[in-house]
């Protein structure tokens, strides 16, 4: 479907914000088919907005969760993983979503990244991966390609792109997924799945950046990406990283499932009593709890 | 003859001075004798030279004193750790056996791995040693066994029994060491003692915080400020709290945040420099105006500096913390009530102004030991000021007082929607310069409300009709009570911040026609500059220390004598 | 007849305002004009409502004005965006063929696109209205169209034609409206104008760093503060500089001070939430005493806040950033001079010392552009206080004024060894309590001589004579001075602080007996506290902003103004 | 070799402090075996002390350069790997050696470990990885096993234990090893390979810590450890990520080797005169910088 089309043919849901907003992404940037895709498959999963907590941090992609009717908590650059944790722990009944950019959630939020995985916690985080600073101009990002030339890198990226799936792998996280926002439809499938997954979910997701990226275009994509086959084996781990790191073509598609890794709510015991209905100690406990001391 | 006694535990990391004293603080208390205990020790695991003072006296007195009456020495190096606070009255019990004679006629022989080894092994020695103060104390031996019973239950009848007879060795030896050195103590004990509880300052804090109705705690491991995390942890299904080892300090807050919007009650806790990290979150507090508790556990800096020391260098970091102009509130508790009671306030100042609220204590404060009647401790009404929501709710509604209600994620029909940007009442970004304005002054304005409801401070002694007030905040609350005390004179006055931001307007009045001194463990007098700076006074004197221990008795004492004849 | 011209050029982002402006700023330099522009624009890359001000003056008039004489409105809805600042006596300039008749009778139709589409293509259209502009003030044609070659030489000759032809037809279009709407520019040329550069603030910084041999940057982008990293990104070979582009803000500062440690001139540019996250290295320079230059480029918070905009409200914050206790200075320069000087200071001042040093400046100062007398460009002696290493080197010994000869490693016979944990002379991780007391003293004995030779304001009017002093600092130097000429009052003078810590002492005599104002560009008033602390005296008023905008000249006019008649 | 006699045996390396420096490390504890370790290897290398940075963060771990003779940065917790890139980048001819904890290099500073390897600069990071926090007391630290027991963890731990080594393959780093401070000798031939290496190295060394963890003992290592065979195909990373995640034995070795990574100081073009040297522009130079702007 031509990218106009599938933009303006604006489906209805209930994630729509009224008309008049202002969405500050430029035009034809793949945020918007992406936000499409995103607002498509929480609308399909029959999510109760008012139950949805979208998250997210700072930069263009970050700016997301301003256009889907829902809860929001727009934090800051870089943290919005344990923003989302406290979130999810506070309240194990909230659908919890990230949304946020490759620097983001890659660069400054790189620990947080890793930590989050090790927990495995019920969330589901989309990166809007245009291997680019958008927002802050077109500096490189951890997935920028090398060789690419930015306004702060007139010689050319130097260091290695990040791999997300390959790190994710690493970190045994148990859903590990990589769309291409140009294909809105099979986007929002892989998110659907995402969503539905119990615990921690990351679909990495290729987004052009039609302004500061002449690398990673539409047409550098549609080129190279190619999805899985049906008959992958989502359950081996050391295959999917095979996968993952491979380069001549990159793959689409869920790399890894693993439902075996408990979820660190359940581990926890937190109960389905959001902690903003705990009741406070009564005066017994707490001579009780005093009283220890005695 | 002992009527206010300071003794001295000290030895290598890892030889179990904290078995004696806890031992010791514990039956003293139960005698009913007025018990503290302070600790100072290195950043290492095993070795080097630690202490720990324990001080027994008639009038409650919660303060850390230079002299040593009697120092147990657990190990070789510990006189030289020492030197500067022993004196020639001071009586050293040690094992001649294992460090010869080097510590000259004040030693007293004590041979606690004989006795250990009598009661069973070697590793007895520490219970040895308590049993040693008891006996030369002539406290009843049995309530010691009875801690001893309970101690030991888990670990079956045998070990129990061993260690009451390793008790009793050193009991015996205590009396008979009493008797030939005539050493006593001359405490009047209260008949009818009210019921007191002994604790250091971390449970304190523990038992506001779970008093405060703390529900959610994501906090990275830092000296002194890990006691509240290592409290909360132990109590999670208990009490229902959530507890997450954050992966950094930055994580930690983030969370917190995440959680309190979501409708927990979340503290953090830390020390300074995990805290440096935390600012862009406390920031971020304020921006989206959302609760949060920050405890900072102060300790001398800058950068790693003595990380197993005190000092309050902290509140102008605390006071600043943050880019952007927002509310925030401080408190500084220096007593084990205080600490129970501004935790309390904490949390639900927190809640109803939707603004950062630190507690500022330090290594000293968390890691004393001390009593409190068990009937003064005070639970607060916890108040959570959340409203459910309507379909047209808006996070950040303007209203007269600046305080838009606050709804959480789930709970009504509305959304609810918060931004790190600067954003209308919808909590949408906006550039409106108009909006701008208004929220700066929606995010500033608390601050008068805050000031007329802000803690008034502690009097100490004749305040009105001294011509000296001496100020304190934090942890010196007892040093400074006692040294006045000391001093015996009705030219000082005491007085004692339990909250240091925003001062109430109204101690202004106090301080007509007095010269001002603030004696605080920093470097520069921060606090004596905040309240120059607020109250429009001077401050002729700070009386200041920044080397990493708490202030004597003693110095303060001598500072305000000098002070007296200048 | 205009004297003095405001001249703002508004469009959504991406539309290339900066070219129109970018031309004109370089072409009427040429021709003599004193010009100067400033921009403010949205946090989006494309649509929205931007808008940059040019001003052509015959005095030097290098700050903002709220008027606007003429505005070239490039997109719907610039009106709206701008209305507050548009009068009756507003020419605007607009496609009506785009925009309809929407702006009334003093809209002159300014058909753009039609002479950009004749000269080749639409795009052509910003250098039509460039031409327009030069052709209504009657600045010859030459010197754009020569403007024009150098600047499209790269891209070929054709390229080039077509940009001088579509100039030219602009230049007629405005000739013509000057004629028939009786416009012209009335302001004296000098024979003989000095030479003068053109630059916007973050150049002038980036040529600062250079001058004072920086050669390492480590730093993650941030407005405003990325203008530095990218000015010297683009020069590495050039200047020898070692540029990284860190992962954060907290690698950024601890890369600065590895490198520094070994010898470089480091420095590290961010804006007050990434500052946040250099707080414990700030803390760690002024533990291993490893100097380092910060440069924070404000913008108002909290939070993200308002990340295109500007503001002044972190000093507070870099004025107590870091936990622990150790000496700093924090430079504010208001001009490019002041910029390029004070950097050059900063480094200078950094090794000296061996401490963090601040520039602070703000979205409004680095993004102005303005000119300097190409010859009033000073160069400081780059000085760097190395020693080169003996065998018994130790890095922090103890010397009268509390400065350790700094070494750097493989640089001698010594080591270099630096520990974030307090130290002994060697950098050995120490607990002793003396070592510590007197290390505290090291590290804050250098204020004294930090006060004693800090740089002093300067004075704008009649300081002696004048009744109030009105105080600013930072970006606020051009547009207090341009305030108090146009007030005329002599009961106004203006003093202005390039420098906010260490104050020296001596200003307190230029307080004696004066009314002080203190303007700036934050809520609370943050140098108004910090100035009243140090001196002791009363600031009478506060004139403050902080809607995320700049002061603008009629604002601090009328603000004075009223006070006048208080 | 048994322990006791391994440690008082001390080699005699210029690395060696003055005898009566007050190690702070507990009797048993694996450091002070991978100190002589890394001394030795040092010295065996002929490496110049006054050419050597030992760059540390904080924990016991990273006490370690206060126990070598040689220049020493021992910065904040979790910061070490950037002080080391500015110091290297700042003067290359420096021999750079970065130590520290598994909490300090994957916990705290897990962001710069992730882009420290996507550079590849020349250093060495020696990792003492005693699955514990130590020096706070025995936290769990993120390589803690799941299921221990600490003073924080009563329930246990409940992360998926963090694989550095996993980690390192996923970032494409291009020297990856591990060791066991038990075995002295070939511990130091590892370092020894890894200063050696002309790129990032990291070894991660298992260390027992005897107080605070009572489950990764060394008996426990002396089990399940086994170096990898003397075949091991060290190009092959894949391969090297599947044994990386083998949970059955753990292997001791070289993992993967990649001498076709760049390096970042060399793709910046930086010479080997040091930054302290570097000449201030002259006047000339400075008044060609400031005409640009005429
Ligand atoms: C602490 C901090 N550092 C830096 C910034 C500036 N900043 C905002 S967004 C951004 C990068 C965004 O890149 P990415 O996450 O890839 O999002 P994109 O704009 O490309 O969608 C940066 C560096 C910030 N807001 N906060
Ligand atoms: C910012 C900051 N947060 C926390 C700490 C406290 N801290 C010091 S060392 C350490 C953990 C050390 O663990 P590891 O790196 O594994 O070293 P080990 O002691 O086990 O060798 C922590 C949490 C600190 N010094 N600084
Ligand atoms: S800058 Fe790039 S990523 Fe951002 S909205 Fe524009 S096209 Fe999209
Ligand atoms: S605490 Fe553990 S790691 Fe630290 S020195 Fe002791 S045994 Fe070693
Ligand atoms: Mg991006
Ligand atoms: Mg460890």
């Amino acid at each position: 479907m031509h990218y106009i089309s599938q933009i303006m043919n604006k489906t209805v849901t209930p994630f729509d914000m009224p008309d008049g907003i202002d969405v500050a992404w430029c035009p034809g940037c793949g945020n918007h088919m992406l936000l499409k895709a995103v607002k498509s498959a929480l609308h399909e999963l029959g999510i109760d907005r008012k139950n949805l907590v979208m998250v997210s941090g700072i930069g263009q992609a970050a700016k997301s969760p301003q256009y889907i009717k829902a809860n929001m908590f727009n934090g800051l650059h870089g943290r919005s993983l344990p923003a989302a944790l406290g979130i999810k722990l506070a309240n194990r009944n909230l659908v919890v979503v990230v949304e946020s950019g490759d620097g983001d959630m890659y660069g400054e939020g790189g620990n947080h990244f890793l930590h989050a995985i090790r927990r495995n916690i019920d969330i589901t985080v989309i990166v809007h991966d245009n291997m680019v600073y958008g927002l802050t101009k077109g500096q490189a990002s951890p997935t920028s390609q090398r060789g690419m030339t930015t306004p702060l890198q007139e010689n050319g990226v130097m260091l290695e792109p990040f791999n997300p799936l390959a790190v994710a792998l690493a970190l045994n996280a148990p859903f590990v997924a990589r769309a291409y926002a140009g294909d809105v439809e099979r986007t929002k499938e892989i998110v659907k799945q995402a969503i539905a997954f119990k615990g921690f979910s990351i679909v990495d997701v290729f987004q052009p950046c039609v302004v500061f990226n002449k690398v990673n275009t539409y047409q550098w994509f549609k080129e190279r990406t190619v999805y899985l086959p049906e008959n992958h084996n989502v359950r081996d781990r050391t295959g999917a990283f095979g996968l993952a790191i491979q380069q001549d073509k990159l793959l689409l598609g869920v790399f890894y499932r693993n439902e075996q890794r408990e979820r660190y709510e359940d581990q926890m015991g937190i109960g389905t009593i959001p902690l903003y209905q705990s009741n406070p100690l009564d005066e017994e406990a707490f001579q009780k709890l005093v009283n220890n001391y005695l | 003859m002992y009527q206010d006694i300071s003794m001295v535990f000290s030895g290598a990391a890892g030889q179990g001075v904290q078995t004696i004293t806890g031992a010791l603080l514990h039956v003293l208390k139960k005698y009913g004798c007025n018990v503290f205990s302070c600790s100072e020790y290195m950043s290492r695991i095993r070795g080097g030279s630690n202490s720990t003072e324990i001080r027994i006296t008639e009038k409650k007195r919660d303060a850390y004193v230079r002299r040593i009456d009697m120092l147990f020495a657990l190990s070789h190096n510990v006189v030289e750790h020492l030197k500067d606070r022993i004196s020639s009255k001071t009586l050293i019990f040690a094992e001649k056996e294992k460090f010869g004679d080097q510590w000259g006629d004040s030693c007293i022989d004590t041979p606690l791995t004989k006795f250990a080894v009598e009661a069973g092994s070697a590793g007895f020695s520490n219970i040895v040693a308590a049993g040693v103060v008891l006996g030369m104390f002539g406290i009843p031996l049995e309530l010691f066994t009875a801690y001893l019973q309970v101690k030991f239950a888990a670990k079956g009848e045998e070990i129990a029994t061993k260690n009451c007879i390793a008790a009793k060795l050193g009991y015996s030896f205590g009396r008979d060491t009493a008797a030939t050195a005539n050493i006593s103590l001359q405490i009047s004990i209260p008949a009818a003692m009210p019921e007191r509880v002994l604790m250091d300052g971390s449970t304190a804090l523990g038992i506001g915080a779970v008093a405060a109705g703390c529900n959610f705690i994501s906090s990275y491991p830092m000296s002194p400020g890990t006691g509240l995390l290592t409290f909360l942890a132990n109590r999670t299904k208990e009490y229902g709290i959530v507890v997450d080892q954050a992966e950094d300090e930055i994580a930690a807050i983030n969370a917190g945040l995440g959680a309190s919007y979501a409708g927990a009650r979340a503290i953090v806790t830390t020390s300074g420099g995990g805290f440096d990290l935390m600012q862009e979150g406390v920031s971020l507090a304020g921006m989206i105006e959302t609760p949060i508790v920050i405890h900072i556990g102060q300790r001398p800096g800058p950068a790693t500096g003595l990380p197993t020391r005190t000092e309050q260098g902290d509140l102008n970091l605390a006071l600043h913390a943050g880019h952007g102009d927002f509310a925030r509130v401080i408190f500084s508790p220096g007593t084990l009530a205080e600490i129970i009671d501004t935790t309390q306030q904490a949390f639900n100042l927190a809640q109803r102004y939707q603004i950062p609220v630190f507690i500022l204590t330090d290594q000293y404060l968390l890691e004393s030991v001390s009593t409190i009647e068990a009937a003064s401790v005070k639970r607060r009404t916890v108040e959570t000021f959340l409203v459910k929501t309507t379909e047209t709710y808006q996070r950040y509604a303007f209203t007269d007082d600046g305080l838009s209600p606050r709804g959480v994620p789930g709970y009504g029909d509305g959304l609810v929607r918060v931004d790190s940007d600067e954003h209308d009442e919808n909590g949408l970004i906006t550039e409106s310069f108009d909006i701008r304005r208004r929220m700066v002054e929606k995010r500033l304005n608390r601050i008068r409300s805050l000031m007329e409801t802000a803690c008034m401070p502690t009097f100490i002694g004749s305040v009105d009709q001294a011509e000296t007030l001496v100020i304190s905040w934090g942890s010196n609350r007892w040093v400074l009570e006692e040294a006045l005390d000391v001093l015996g004179n009705r030219a000082f006055g005491g007085i004692h911040f339990s909250q240091v931001f925003p001062l109430n307007p109204v101690i202004n009045s106090l301080f007509e026609n007095k010269r001002l001194f603030v004696m605080e463990n920093n470097a520069t007098g921060q606090f004596a500059d905040l309240l120059s700076f607020e109250t429009g006074r001077r401050i002729s004197r700070k009386i200041l220390k920044a080397t990493g221990e708490p202030f004597t008795v003693e110095e303060v004492v001598d500072a305000l004598h000098q002070s007296d004849h200048e």
